[in-house]
């Protein structure tokens, strides 16, 4: 089976992102295909790689990177969502006249047709959100 | 038969998420409640959920907000929430 | 490959983002040949009032981009029948004429769908 | 006499909210509707609302939603939102 | 200069991180001297559940940091009494021993603050 | 009159930061003193120097900053959510071992102490919050 998975909502400040590393690990772990995870609205944020956390906590975004390097895994993040939240790779951050860049590696950024093309492609799309 | 999973993560006082879940819900879905909406396994809530329609619940989710009481819901691991996606025809998140 | 999508959204318009996201991922799977419809649930009817004008508080007017997804052939809009009770609404005076669904048709549509898309 | 202004910014369907707004609104507070609260404007939700308490509404946020009908409640600019702290002695946010 | 600083804070633990932020602000408060007093409305009743493990979820235990209240004075737990009713919980069985109020005692508490701070 | 404003949501996701942002230039305009602007949870984002909108659309962080140039204004970002949710100066940055970071000039990484010190010197203090 083929999965797709979207995650919308932020790390730290909601739960879903947690949840969504855990089916993902499932997934994968049952032999399944992954074919990617879409990271939209306020779920680009997962995609940070600043995100710095003290040592007896988790940090998403290297959990993301962590089962990246265990599996395959295109970890895609909306490119308009992002520039407009300030998560930027060395590209944008040239194109918006930013000295600083701040996605993680593993993650890319690229537009909604990556979402609606895996979805296409996909047996299954499972959404993982928050309030707001 | 097209039968859907419904994901809910909202807690019971979001009367208006649920509102939209249940009226979506066809015969022979099935609904998975995790994160906040665990909390619909206390008794005080659980007459709020459908009984015509198979309800599950993540273990992990229960655990950690200290509810062990859910006795007619069955309670399943992330490896049975990917499972339960299988078996349906597509997956409806609800928060 | 032509599959059917879904976009749900239950938020009210300018509060947050959710529902100029919903028009992007919308207009995307126009652009990808695939057929879409949205349905608006609960406070998302909201978003089809007339005679928005979000100039004060720097927003996009959301009217203007709905008046775009014809051009789309973006044309299934349904709204909770529920939704119109509960606000006081006919769908007559919202934009985009949508059609009202009560649970039946509601759950039917749903049914139909390859992919459903929540916001 | 001590006075609060209460603002909320939810729509009428988090009925949760709303509650918590109103359980704690004491007589001569205040009450301001802003962001998606602008929305308890409209006639089929105006009676959720205290009749004893002066409610006001933020003009920006009725504009942005095609809200035209407020006849009963007084519709403020922002430096209008600044006077209204002034009056009370504290602000309470409900969101 | 001491003010009374009221923290209401009205979601459940876990879903998000408005819990802990609470307690983070509580216990500042604390520390500056300040007279700090909890209001737990709604869901938020639901942080005082004993017996809450969220290891597998990857969060830290609200029970342990609020086991620590006491030791910075903070002493002052109220809960809504309708919450208790909605999610048929008595105030014995929680935590932290809250006090619960109706809305005549609750609208009472809010006029004795300098200072509300929402979560 | 001494204010304070605290913010909690994250901006583009929600629309409290704007509305912030307008009470805040109401007050200044008006004469008041404000004394701080706090940021906590995902408010910490207004912060954020990468944030990056199209030419017609609201900047948030540059906004804040635009009104700092205006009148004296102190931004401060809570540390322990911004570290949390990746929003670093160049200090937390080496500290963390990243090398970029991200902290919007004209706003100052400090405590939760910062924000009960400000109330506590205020005659208001106003939150602007969102879902979630």
């Amino acid at each position: 089976m083929i999965f797709t998975l979207v995650v919308h909502a932020s790390p730290v400040q909601h739960q879903a992102p947690e949840t969504a590393l855990r089916f993902a690990r499932a997934v994968l772990e049952a032999g399944h295909t992954l074919h990617r995870v879409f990271f939209y609205r306020d779920g680009v944020l997962n995609g940070n790689t600043l995100v710095s956390s003290p040592a007896d906590e988790s940090n998403i975004p290297e959990d993301w990177q962590a089962l990246a390097k265990e599996y395959p895994l295109d970890l895609v993040v909306c490119i308009a969502a992002a520039i407009r939240r300030g998560v930027l790779d060395a590209n944008e951050a040239r194109r918006y006249d930013k000295n600083q860049h701040n996605l993680a590696p593993g993650f890319e950024l690229s537009g909604l047709g990556q979402l609606v093309e895996a979805a296409m492609l996909s047996d299954r799309v499972i959404t993982f959100g928050g309030r707001g | 038969m097209s039968r859907s999973l419904h994901t809910l993560n909202t807690p019971p006082s979001d009367t208006d998420t649920l509102s939209h879940c249940l009226m979506a819900l066809s015969e022979g879905d099935e609904l998975l409640l995790i994160e906040d909406a665990v909390y619909f396994t206390l008794p005080a809530h659980r007459h709020k959920l459908p009984s015509g329609v198979p309800i599950h619940a993540l273990a992990v989710d229960l655990q950690a907000r200290g509810l062990t009481n859910a006795t007619d819901i069955s309670i399943i691991s992330d490896p049975e929430f990917v499972n339960l996606t299988l078996h349906c025809n597509r997956v409806v998140s609800w928060f | 490959m032509n599959k059917r999508f879904l976009l749900i959204c239950s938020r009210p318009p300018y509060g947050s983002s959710a529902a100029r996201d919903l028009l992007d991922i919308a207009l995307t799977c126009s652009v990808f040949e695939q057929s879409v419809s949205l349905l608006l649930m609960g406070d998302a009817i909201l978003q089809l009032l007339p005679e928005q004008n979000p100039t004060a508080i720097r927003q996009k007017n959301l009217n203007a981009i709905q008046s775009s997804l014809a051009l789309y052939d973006i044309e299934s809009i349904y709204v909770d029948a529920e939704a119109l009770r509960f606000h006081g609404l006919s769908a007559e005076t919202l934009l985009l004429k949508p059609q009202a669904l009560e649970p039946d048709a509601l759950q039917q549509l749903i049914r139909e769908q390859d992919v459903v898309l929540p916001l």
